[in-house]
């Protein structure tokens, strides 16, 4: 169905200091399937988003403990899959950041940032533990690509 | 890379023009660190210019955040000026744009501290 | 030996278009472990080099094929795995580009380079096939970092 | 990105002043034709500025011998100006400061090719 899919797959440790390297992966991937720049920046801060909580709430910030990024690309869309080795989470139970009780609380919308900005965000359990965050964004195709 | 804080003063407006990045690994810890000396200086008037700033993300946003909550607390008043489209996006979908007072115009915003 | 050593992974497929991607994940993980910009220009030129050529000389440009970038670095150094999945090769036999008949060919200076540039270049092959290049470049240490 | 070719012409001199990468991706391919064009139109006597140059591989060095071959082969001839740090490091290393003529300067450069 997706000509041409190709995938960039990027194992990180569990350090902050890895998540400019994830970003400037994904903008170097936006780039190649044609995203403008706005969306591209979206897309970046989406996965940023996803990988600071694979590293923070997902592996705790143990370093020794692995992120995985998988992209999967063609000309249609970009499908971003982060997993985590942590103990999972209930994504049905997560604070509401436009409660008004939540409206100050200085963390809580990552989440609700990458559901703003991608076309489809899932959270699903891998069968050997931990999280597999999976967000797929639309291309809208105004030309053709080489 | 990183954040860079510059500190003027109008009058009894404290302005904070900030460039660079405000994420989880940069920015966050300068920009609560900046604050926290303002209000212990007893610095209570605060507009963030936030012209410069190139990358928020969720914990810019919170840190943002934290800077308006901290300040309230102190009997102070944080005010955002110049704000990026992306930053007024970020802050609109999440209603933040209902709790900060912002400006496009430094003069209109040092005005505004002294109603 | 090595203390807080950090490995990333990235897999990519053999085409042209992601060895921007690799450069700019190399100049990445150089400047988290801090080598000067010079030496860090060199080094993701050998990076492109062994990418290159495990594209175009092992995979064969079958973009089917994968290509298994490794990092491993330290306070001290950096390690760089490249494996392509092709025939593999004898390194003892290409052509030297230094000698007056190679002098104007087009091509043979890539692995020239990679042996100039970084301290120690390893090529081997994988049991389950293809070549395996592992480059090593020591970091001058002047300071201690963070 | 890639790179851009702009072309002048001083007396029977072509000046092609490159911007950009010249490697497998980018360039290579950009600088055949450019030099192909010259060849073709007989245009002879060619200068490569290189002095904007950020990126070169061994392909973009590959390609710089190509074009120097080629000139040669229709009886021309191509100098090298402005090297950067880098491009000559990795014309050094492989020898080929022996086979390039390089200048600095443009009018030394200009002057050559009239002897
Ligand atoms: N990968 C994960 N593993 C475990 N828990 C997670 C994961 N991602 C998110 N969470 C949970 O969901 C909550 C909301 O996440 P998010 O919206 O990104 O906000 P924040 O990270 O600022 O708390 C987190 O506080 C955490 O409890
Ligand atoms: N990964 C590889 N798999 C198979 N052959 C290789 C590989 N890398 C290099 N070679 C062989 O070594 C030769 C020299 O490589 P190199 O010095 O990079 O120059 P070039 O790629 O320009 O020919 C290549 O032409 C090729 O025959």
């Amino acid at each position: 169905m997706e000509q041409n899919a190709s995938t960039i797959a990027l194992t990180i440790n569990s350090s902050f200091k890895f998540t400019e390297l994830v970003a400037s992966v994904t903008d170097n991937i936006t780039q190649i399937v044609g995203f403008g720049e706005e969306e591209a920046h979206w897309i970046s801060l989406s996965v940023r988003e996803s990988v600071i909580n694979a590293i923070k709430h997902g592996n705790k910030l143990d370093s020794n403990k692995a992120v995985d990024v998988m992209f999967i690309i063609s000309e249609e869309s970009i499908t971003i899959s982060v997993r985590d080795y942590g103990e999972g989470f209930d994504p049905r139970h997560i604070p509401d950041p436009l409660d008004p009780t939540n409206l100050l609380n200085p963390s809580g919308r990552g989440i609700f940032y990458m559901r703003t900005f991608m076309d489809e965000v899932d959270f699903s359990s891998h069968p050997q533990g931990g999280t597999i965050v999976k967000m797929l964004k639309k291309r809208i195709i105004s030309e053709t690509t080489e | 890379m990183s954040l860079t804080i510059n500190q003027r003063t109008t009058g009894d407006v404290s302005i904070l023009d900030l460039s660079g990045k405000i994420t989880i690994g940069a920015g966050s810890v300068q920009l609560r660190e900046a604050i926290r000396k303002l209000i212990d200086s007893n610095n209570k008037n605060i507009l963030l210019n936030v012209g410069d700033v190139s990358y928020v993300d969720s914990s810019g946003i919170g840190e943002l955040v934290n800077s308006f909550t901290n300040t309230n607390k102190a009997g102070g008043i944080l005010k955002l000026l110049n704000l990026t489209k992306k930053i007024q996006d970020l802050l609109a979908i999440t209603k933040l744009l209902t709790v900060f007072e912002t400006f496009t115009s430094e003069e209109e915003a040092l005005k505004s501290f002294n109603k």
